[in-house]
Formats: C-alpha cells, structure tokens, sequence
C-alpha cells in the first residue's frame, strides 16, 4: 500500500518538476572517472589530459563558461556511474557527460545520455558497442578492434608471421583484442597456434608465458591492462627466451608504456605494439604536448588516457563553437558529427555514422634511440575505422 | 545392581589423551532416583567421565547407554532431548542473555520451538511462564531481568542448574554445582538438588565430603581414571583405599 | 613434459616465496598476538615505496634498499603499535578489522598524495636480470634470488623463535601475559617488538615483491587476500605453516594455470575452502 | 508450578517490552520520507543507501546475530543481482516484483546449499570460507561471461514499470519508494526473526556456542537456516540494484562489496539492526559527499573516520549514540 501511495506522489512531483534551472552563462561538464580504486591511475592520466586542455586554452568557449564536475565511481561499477550521471543531470543539471574510462561505466550511463538528452563524450572506454548504446554518445579514445584488427592484417602482410599464439587478459577487452587481433591476422592466412587468457588480477604469469613456449610460436600475441602487469608479463616472456628476434612479441601499446620499458631494461628491445597515440613521434604539435604535459605533470609522460581527455575537450570546444553556445545534446551531436582536426596523436575524425573515432593506427617497435628505450614507428596506418560497427 | 533398572549405564568407558589414560574401563549404573556422588583426588578424571557421558568428548572404547539404548555415537544434544542433561564446573552460560531469556530459550528447544522465526517470542507464553517459575524455585525471581553477567556468582552458580533443569532431564549430571560457592550458600545449591523430583537420577561431582556424605546415596571414588569403588557412603568412608588415594593429594573435607 | 614439469614447480614454489615473504609477517601477529592487522599489505606497500624511492632519489643498491625496507616497516609500525593498535588488542576482532581497513584506506590516500597514481618501476642491477640456463631449462635469476631469501628468512625465524631469548620471551609473553609479567618480562616491549618484526617483513616481502608484481596505491588492498589466504592455510602463528602453505598455493596456482588453465584462476580458492574444510585450523595451526 | 516467587514482573510482558515499537524508531522510518519531498535530487542515492541498507541488515543477521564473520556475502548479492538481470535480459521477464522475488529465491537456495560448509568451520577459518566462495564465485561469473556479460556488465535489461503502472524514472522516484518499501519489509521481517524464538536461540549461539548442545540446541540446523534467510536477503538486495538501475556487472560479487557492506555494519554497530541501515547510510552519505569534494582523496577522510569511530565509539556509531543519550539522561 505504501508504495502505492509514494509511487503516485512520485510522479505527481516528478512530472512537475522540470529540469531547466541552469545558469545561462556556464556550459557545466560532468566527468565521471574512477578517481580512486585500481583504476585510479587512468583516470589520473585523463583528468591531466582535461585540464592541460583547458590550461591551454582557457575556459571560455562561444561566450560561456565551462565548468568541470568531478565524480568518482571508485572502481568499475556501472552501477555508481550510473547514478553519478543521473545526478549530474537531475541535482547539478550538467550539459555534457564526459569521462569514462571502463566500458561498464560507459555503459551504464549511456541510458542516463540517451534519456536525458546529453551529448556524452567517451574518452576512453575501449569497447565498440558503446557508442551504439546512446545516440547522444563521442567517442575520442580508440577501439580495440581498431588497433587490433588491423595489427593482425599487419603482423601476416607486413610482420611476416605466418603463426601466432595469443595470450590476453581474461575481461571484455581481452576478449575483444583476442578476437580481432586473430580476425585480422587470420583472414590475411594466419594462424592461431593457441589462445589463453590471465586472469585479470594475475600476479604470476609463468605457467601462461611456459604454455606459449610449449607450442613454439613464430609470435606470441599479449593483450595485458595498463599498470604493473605490463613489466611483469615482458619480463617473464624473456627469462623463458620468448624474445625477439627468435620470438616476435605482439601487443597493444600498454605493454611498451614508459614505466614498463624502464622496468624491463634492454630485454624490451624489438616488441613490436599497435597503438593510436606514440609519445615520442616526431611532430611538434605531439612536441608541444607532451612538453605542456610534462611540465604539469611532474615530468610524468602523457599516455592513452591523457590524449583521449585532451582531444575530448577539444571535441567539447569545437563541437560549443559550432553550435554558437548552444548546449542541446542534438545540436551538438550533430555538430561533433564529421568534425575533423590534427591532434597530437596525429589527424583525426568523428566518423558521422556511428560518432566512433577514425585515426591512424601506429605500428611501433622498441628501439634504442640516444640511449634510450623508444617506440620507433614502423609503420603509419591512416584513417582506419572501428572494424565491428554495422558488423553486426 | 541390576543394569535392568539402570536408567544410566557405562560399560567400559575409556578414553586416552596422548599416552595419558584419563578414563580406564569405566562400568558404572545410575538406577532411577539416584542421588550418586563421583568423587576422587584432581585428575582422576571426574570432569572427563561427565564429558564422555554427556557425549562432549568421545570414548575410544566403551558404550554409554541410556534406558538400555546405545547412545554411544549419538551427538550431545540429541542426548540432552532424550533426557541426559550436565552443567558445567566452570559457569558456561550467555553473558548478555537475562536469565529468563536464557531459560526461556532452553524451553523453547525442548519443545521444538525454537526455530520458529516467524513467531514474536512473547506470544509462547508457556515457555516463558514455565521459565519463569523455574527461576522462581531457584530464587532467581528477583534478578530475572538483568544481563546474565552482572549476577552475582552464587546466582550464576544457580542459573547453571537452572538451564539444565529447564531441559526436563531424567538424568542429570552435576560437575562441582557449587565451585567456588561459599560454603553455606553451597549448602542452599544442594537443597535445589535434594528438592528435585524423585524420578530424575543425579551423579554428581563434589569435594566438599560433609555435602557429599549429606546428599549422596552412594558414591562412586575414581582414581587414575578407573573406578576404585562403588558403595554406600558409610562403606566408601572406611575403607583403606579410599584414605590411600586422598593421602598425599590436597585434602578435602 | 617432464622438464616442464621442473620448471613449471621451480615457478610456482618462487612464486609460493614471495607470497610466503609478504604473509608470514602477518602469520605472526595475527597468530602470536591475536591482532587482526589487515593493514599488514599496507606495510608491504610502505617498504615497495621505500625500497624504490631508495633506489631512485638516494641512489641505494637493490641490497641496501631490501633491509631498508625492512627497517623503515617495522619502525613506522613501532609508532602505530605504540600509539594506535596497543589499544584495541582487546578491544574485539571487528574494532580491529574496522580500524585497520581503515588505515588501509589512509595509507592508499597517503601514498597517492607523494607518489601519485602511476605504477613505480623498480630497475634490478645486472646480476638479478635474465636467467640461468641448465640444458633446456631456464631458470630466472630473480625467482631463485627470491627462494634464496625465503629460505633465509625461514631459517632465521624458526631459529629465532625458537632457539633465542628473545623467542623465548615471545612465546611465554603470548602464553599468559599475566605469568609472563611475573617472571619480569616486559610483555609490552615484547609486544612492540614481535610486531615490529611481523611489519619489517611485509615491508621487506613489499620491496621483493615490487620486481615480480609491480607496485601502485592499490597494492595493501590487493594484496590482502593473498596474504589471509596463506596466513589461513599455513595456520595461524607457525613459521613453517605458512612456508609450506605458501609453497603449496604457489606450486598449485603456476601448475593449475599451466596444466588446466581454464580454471586457473579458481584453482586457489578452490584449494583454500578444500584445505580449511579439511584442516579449519589450516596445516600447521595448533588453535 | 511454584509459589516461592515473589516479584511482581510478569515475565511475559517484560519480553514483549523488548520487542515494542519506539518513537523514535517510528521518527526513523517517517525521516526516511524526507527525501521525497526536500532533496528530490538525492532520490538515486537514496535509492542506493536503501539497497546498501538491506544488504547490511542481511549481514547483520548473521554476524551480528549468529556470529558468523563473513567475507563473502558479496556472493549471493551478486546471485541475486544476476538472476534478476538475466530474467529479463535473456528470459525476456521483466515484472519487477516477481523478479525480486525470484532474486532473493535463488540466493537464498545457493546459501542453504554453502550452510552446509559454513556451519564446519569457525573463527579465521569460516573468515576464509566464505571469503574463498565469494571470490570463487566471482571467477565462475567472469568465466561464464557468455551468460553473465563478465566485466562488461550484462547488456539488455530492461524493467518493466511497477504493476504496470510506475516506470522507473530518471528522477528516482520509483526507484526509491521501490527499495525503501522492500527494505521496509525486509527490515520487518528481520525485526520479527530476531525478536522470535529463533532470534533468542541465535543470541545464544553468539554467546556462548558451547552451551547451546547442552540445551539440547541443534545449533548448527538454526545457523543453516538464518544463513539461508540472510542470503535470500542479500538476494533480494542485489535484485533491488539490479532493477533501479538496468545494470549488473561482475562488481556486484567483488571482494570489494563483501568487505564494504562488513564496514558499514561494523561502523553503525552491529547486532542491532538499526546498526546496519545507520551505518549504510553514514557510509555513503559520507563517501558521497566527500567524493565529492575531492574526487581523488575521498577515502583518506573515510579511513580517518573509520579509525576515529574504532577509538571513541567502539560500538559503532549507534552504540555510541546510545551511550550517549544514556549519559545526557542521567
């Protein structure tokens, strides 16, 4: 009976109430990243790639203020995020929803996006079905297949690979990195010695890295989370004499990240990754960048998280630009649409059909440069598309 | 003695920790109404006798019988509802329960209602009645409503007897009832257990040989884990043995 | 197979080491002083930070940072012991549980505040790196330097705890306090001084561990269900239970995962609920 | 039976006492309205406080009543979490009501099947028992990410409006007169079970667990049973964030979740139920607050005050209340 009753003055109170109690002269921007908890350390990176945005180029955009909210989620709980969005939209009436660094996260606030109405900016989440769950949702990170696919078309064509063992993370992106990387390499004739996955919080991966040498692969495929795994799964794989050039080492970016390169020393040498962001290409934008980054930072390097708050802000800008301070989610969808421009990573697009990100894939590999450890591009693949949209 | 009317019986109890042989061949008989006192020097192996009875320790070898059936291998609480009750030497009782709450949940358990979540506990108003009157013949009326443990010790002494008592046992079995106890509230313990209804069998341990001679129909003396005799007070008071094995231990009484 | 087999029980027992390293500090106050420190990986965090902060900004050598580590745990524990955890050694095992989460917390604040987010890497000197190769087996430098030291340590504890004055003391202090005093120990100081021990080990297993699982804020956290799962299965308060548990778990998950990687990563908490049905009072547990 | 006794008590009204309704506990549940009509903002986070709410008092049940520690009731929140979750996102059954009920049904047949382990081990050991199941439990899902989604989070559920009336709106008001009326419930279902016979039995296997065979108490079936009835309440609880929010991922079974919902109700007090909701709702009133301010460092505030409250309260919160008001009174 009482929920009869509380039900009825709910929507008799909810109906009226309306939403549009927000100041005319501040365009308000909700983050919603995991600021503490494991992953703590991505939203770290892209809330530094957010304000070095903003430090750069001021907070006033077509004569209105931006104004950043930041709300922690504590860890990868679409429950928490989704709450946050909603709050952000009904209590501090934000515009933009912005941030996400975990696929769930994203997920769960998408339907906060689409029922809402806001344009929500991923600047991260890595899988591709997430701008699919709102039509008010921009993705300015990467996709997994992205990288991936074309990494496997590459290691076959270009890599000469002709077999290849994969080794990755047992969690959605994992998964996603372990299917397009063999889609890729084996639709261009490959083929799949064997696949496992780690677990997520693996400490130890000897007993993998021992299995992948049992099979003796021309190339052993990692897909491993940023942070200490890195180092760790590097490491193991050349103590067992898993290493170039008997051995090709394949792998997203994360593995050859700055802090994993120090820590695996000389044994890095010759890994060979696909990423969409290279710290070290030659390019004075890039330059310029990872300097102002640097310089903010504590002479910590920026990485994929920065650059995805960084050309996500931009997006913001541009996209308020356009539409002349207009803050509704389809005037500024429609504006983020087809927007194109050179970021530090390099040039890059909205793909207008799906809101999904188009850039270069770089194929890197770690030389010495200057006594150094580098990734080295060897390759520039440009304008690539996420592969599985409109696949299925 | 005729096992027939036995409603208690041992037969060939034995138990041994390590190489140390606490319990040796215990045959004993408890018949209906018995009032049997178990006595003997510190570490005879009184307490260790209750607990292979009451079914807290396990013999290796030997039988426990209860009304002629093997209760054996039967679990401590399946004997307590059969009727083969103890209270313990060393008060073990529920700290932050009153002892009508206490009492009251030994009730509940021996009519099998204690697991009835869906019931407010005051609508079993015989238990709680019944609870309460036990209380009352213990003379714990009055603190009937204050936490188990700001009772006085005598008290607890009390309450002890009282939750055995509220299992409606046949066969009691009292481990030092009044340990501890000054002596003249020891003699008021005992009056509880002279005044108990005469179809429950009660063995119990007691050092205090004035109680013991006061009290017991017959005693039975161990001593090294085995039973040295088994008699009628004035028959266990004169003989040899008995002063033997008191000798050179403390002395009590 | 059977040189993997060599190899893959060299990995697991290496593995088995460190986490034997970071838990049998925690087996010995939880086991000897009955105080449930779940703030015990926070102290293994403390001497990763210190043995790489050592490294980088001083300059010390992997083996000067490793007992500096060590120092610095066990001295900062000294202060919390002396100030803090004295008070709630009866203050119940939930005030304890409560409050040492919550210092767990404080800490992963704290370290974020000095050392940010971003995972610290530690650089080995030559000597630990790569790996020693006997016919086709390769053994990593780093995982035997790692036994080396679990054995030590192994060694140095039972010696000292049960063979010295000092474990002598220990031992009767955890007996009966009360008797312990009588016989002019000074329980507190004993106190202070075991748990002063049990810290300076997770900071010292914190710096090993560093190299082979890396280190961030997260590290108290996480690391904690290792450290219970070992302390648990060992049994509380042996030295050598937590060796041959550590051992065990170790050996099993690197077998496990090699030998049935689809289960790989049940494999330890499948052995924990099977051992502790079996053993409640773990291997070697006497209470 | 006797007539030595001589109080004038009656026994029978002294136990009711124990068990009546206060005003201020009525004040409570009336405070609880409050959100409704001056913080309509906070209605998600209500919505959420309540959840968190009924799945401490489920591990109140246990812990505070029984004394069984856990470390792994994340396990069948997670259960019921899931079952809700998969009704509609793979049955396609999105009547919320049956749902819920379903949830809670589902954890609490997995909890009657784990009792029959728990019920073997005590102190660290059951600590670890559980712990172990929770995170077994949690890699059986993440394995199972066919079924369950994995880390991703199951997509595809979708809610249908409360008796076909009330959609679950952007504000939260059907979401929060949703979990405040299941935990009302709950938390008088829970109310009547301590306060029963069961209850009393209970009590006296947290008290002393070796009398309770002298008794004649076959304490083990009553620790098999409330540990049954609270997974069925957590069940319930992680249907209930299943539903307000169309989400569930493998965090609802995490580690993470078992030692949160441990913290709350040690930090409101445990063994008194109000302990649970009060400590649910300091819990994240405090960290959503705090969060807040500083995104990044929240948790070195909530650390501080979980040690502060150890140091001066260490009842919790509402045992220091009490303490409190018992002083001011006299």
């Amino acid at each position: 009976m009482t929920k009869t009753v509380f039900g009825a003055i709910a929507l008799a109170v909810g109906l009226g109430w309306t939403m549009a109690a927000t100041a005319q002269e501040t365009v308000k921007v909700g983050v919603i990243l995991p600021y503490s908890g494991p992953f703590a350390d991505a939203a770290n990176q892209l809330d530094a790639g957010i304000k070095l945005y903003m430090a750069q180029n001021g907070d006033e955009v077509a004569g209105k203020t931006i104004e950043i909210i930041r709300k922690d989620t504590g860890g990868p709980s679409p429950d928490v995020a989704r709450r946050l969005a909603q709050e952000l939209v009904v209590r501090d009436g934000v515009d933009i929803l912005a941030g996400f660094a975990l696929t769930p996260e994203a997920l769960g606030a998408a339907e906060i996006s689409k029922e809402a109405q806001k344009l929500m900016v991923v600047m991260n989440a890595a899988t591709s079905i997430v701008t699919e769950q709102s039509p008010y949702a921009v993705r300015t990170s990467v996709t997994i297949p992205q990288l991936n696919y074309t990494f496997g078309k590459w290691a076959f064509e270009e890599g000469g690979v002709t077999q290849a063992y994969t080794l990755v993370a047992d969690y959605g992106p994992g998964h996603d990195a372990e299917s397009s990387f063999s889609k890729g390499f084996t639709e261009a004739g490959g083929k799949i010695l064997g696949s496992d996955r780690t677990p997520v919080a693996n400490p130890d991966f000897s007993a993998f890295v021992q299995r992948v040498k049992d099979s003796n692969p021309e190339a052993v495929y990692i897909f491993v989370p940023g942070g200490g795994q890195p180092a760790a799964i590097g490491k193991a794989l050349v103590d067992r004499g898993l290493a170039p050039p008997d051995t090709k080492i394949f792998a997203q970016g994360e593995l050859t990240h700055p802090e994993a390169l120090e820590s695996m020393g000389d044994t890095a040498k010759g890994i060979i990754t696909t990423y969409h962001y290279t710290l070290e290409r030659d390019d004075p934008l890039n330059a310029e960048f990872v300097a102002a980054y640097r310089e903010a930072n504590g002479d910590r390097a920026p990485d994929l998280f920065s650059i995805g708050g960084y050309d996500g802000m931009h997006l913001i800008y541009e996209a308020l630009k356009k539409t002349g301070g207009d803050t509704s989610g389809d005037a500024l969808v429609e504006a983020a649409k087809g927007m194109a421009w050179q970021s530090p990573r390099g040039p890059i697009s909205i793909d207008p059909e799906t809101r999904d990100i188009v850039q270069t894939v770089y194929i890197r590999q770690v030389e010495e440069v200057d006594g150094s450890l580098q990734n080295v591009i060897l390759q520039e693949i440009p304008e690539v598309k996420d592969p599985l949209h409109g696949a299925n | 003695m005729a096992s027939g009317e036995a409603v208690l019986s041992t037969r060939g109890l034995s138990k041994r920790f390590g190489s140390l042989e606490v319990t040796r061949d215990v045959s004993i008989d408890l018949p209906r109404g018995a009032r049997h006192a178990l006595i003997g020097p510190n570490g005879a192996g009184k307490t260790t006798l209750i607990n292979l009875i009451a079914g807290d320790l396990k013999p290796d070898a030997g039988h426990v019988l209860l009304k002629g059936d093997d209760i054996t291998g039967m679990a401590t609480a399946a004997r307590v509802r059969r009727g083969l009750t103890r209270t313990f030497q060393i008060n073990t009782l529920f700290p932050a329960l009153t002892p009508l709450e206490a009492v009251t949940l030994a009730v509940c358990e021996r009519e099998g209602i204690a697991t009835q979540f869906w019931r407010n506990l005051a609508t079993h108003r015989e238990a709680i009645d019944e609870s309460h009157a036990i209380l009352g013949q213990l003379a714990l009326g009055d603190v009937a409503t204050r936490p188990t443990r700001e009772l006085a010790y005598g008290q607890q002494r009390l309450l002890e007897m009282a939750l055995a008592l509220a299992t409606k046992p046949k066969v009691l079995l009292l481990d030092e009832p009044a340990a501890g106890v000054p002596k003249d509230e020891s003699a008021m313990l005992f009056s509880v257990v002279a005044a108990l209804p005469e179809e429950i069998s009660v063995l119990f341990i007691e050092h205090d040989m004035d109680i013991v001679f006061a009290f017991a129909s017959r005693i039975i003396v161990l001593a090294g884990g085995g039973v040295l005799i088994e008699d009628v007070p004035s028959v266990v008071a004169s003989d040899p043995r008995v002063r033997e094995v008191y000798l050179g231990s403390a002395r009590h009484g | 197979m059977n040189a993997n087999l060599v190899i893959v029980l060299f990995d697991g027992f290496a593995f088995g080491m460190l986490l034997f390293v970071l838990s049998v500090g925690l087996s010995v106050t939880l086991g000897l002083m009955n105080f449930i420190n779940l703030a015990h990986g926070a102290f293994g965090m403390l001497g990763g930070y210190v043995a790489v902060t050592a490294m980088r900004q001083l300059g010390f050598p992997f083996l000067l940072a490793l007992p500096t580590a060590f120092l610095a745990a066990a001295l900062v524990s000294v202060v919390f012991e002396r100030t803090l955890f004295r008070r709630l050694y009866r203050a119940g095992e939930l005030n304890q549980v409560l409050f040492t989460i919550g210092l767990v917390f404080v800490s992963a604040a704290a370290a974020t505040y000095v050392f940010g987010t971003g995972q610290q890497p530690i650089v080995l000197p030559d000597w630990l790196r790569g790996s020693v190769v006997v016919g086709e087996l390769r053994f990593g430098v780093y995982r035997i330097f790692l036994i080396a030291m679990a054995l030590a340590i192994t060694a140095l504890l039972v010696f000292g705890l049960e063979r010295t004055r000092l474990g002598a003391r220990i031992r009767a202090a955890v007996d009966n306090q009360r008797v312990a005093q009588g016989l002019g120990i000074n329980v507190d100081r004993i106190f202070a001084v075991t748990f002063a021990l049990g810290s300076g080990l997770a900071g010292l297993g914190g710096a090993l561990a560093v190299e082979i699982v890396g280190l961030d804020p997260s590290f108290g956290f996480h690391y904690l269900v290792y450290v219970l799962i070992v302390v648990a299965v060992g049994g509380l308060g042996s030295v050598t239970g937590s060796f041959v548990g550590a051992a065990l778990l170790g050996i099993g998950d690197v077998a496990g995962k090699y030998f049935v990687p689809e289960i790989g990563s049940f494999l330890i908490y499948l052995m924990l609920v099977a051992i502790l049905l079996v053993r409640p009072l773990g291997l070697f547990g006497k209470r | 039976m006797s007539n030595t006794t001589t109080t004038a008590i009656d026994p029978a009204a002294w136990i009711r006492r124990q068990s009546r309704w206060s005003a201020l506990e009525v004040a409570f549940w009336l405070a609880a309205l409050l959100p409704f009509y001056f913080f309509p903002t906070y209605l998600m986070l209500a919505s959420q406080i309540a959840v968190a709410a009924l799945f401490a008092i489920s591990v109140d049940l246990i812990l505070g009543y029984a004394g069984i520690v856990t470390l792994g009731h994340a396990m069948f929140f997670g259960i019921g979490a899931y079952t809700a979750g998969l009704l509609s996102a793979k049955a396609g059954w999105g009547e919320p009501i049956s749902g819920l009920l379903i949830a809670g049904a589902m954890a609490g047949a997995v909890g009657f099947v784990v009792s029959f382990l728990i019920v073997r081990v005590q102190h660290l050991a059951l600590i670890m028992v559980t712990l172990g199941l929770g995170l077994l439990t949690y890699e059986l899902a993440n394995a199972m990410s066919w079924l369950t989604g994995g880390t991703d989070g199951l997509r595809g559920i979708d809610i249908w409006p409360i008796f076909g009336l009330f959609r679950f709106d952007l504000w939260g008001y059907t979401a929060y007169s949703y979990t405040l009326a299941v935990l009302f419930l709950g938390f008088l279902a829970a109310r009547r079970i301590v306060n029963s016979s069961f209850g009393l039995a209970l009590r006296g296997i947290r008290e002393n667990v070796r009398r309770m065979p002298a008794i004649g108490s076959p304490y083990r079936r009553h620790l098999q049973a409330i540990y049954t009835i609270s997974a069925a309440i957590a069940g319930l609880a992680g249907g209930l964030l299943t539903q307000t929010t169309n989400t569930v991922a493998l965090e609802s079974l995490s580690f993470q979740r078992s030692a949160d919902v441990v913290v709350m109700l040690i930090l409101g007090g445990t063994g008194r139920l109000y302990g649970a909701v009060l400590g649910a709702l300091v819990f994240l009133l405090v960290r959503d607050r705090l969060s807040g301010v500083n995104p990044q460092y929240w948790y070195f505030w909530i650390g501080l005050m979980l040690m502060v409250v150890v140091l001066f309260m260490p009842k919790g919160i509402l045992g220091g209340l009490t303490r409190l008001a018992g002083r001011t009174k006299g």
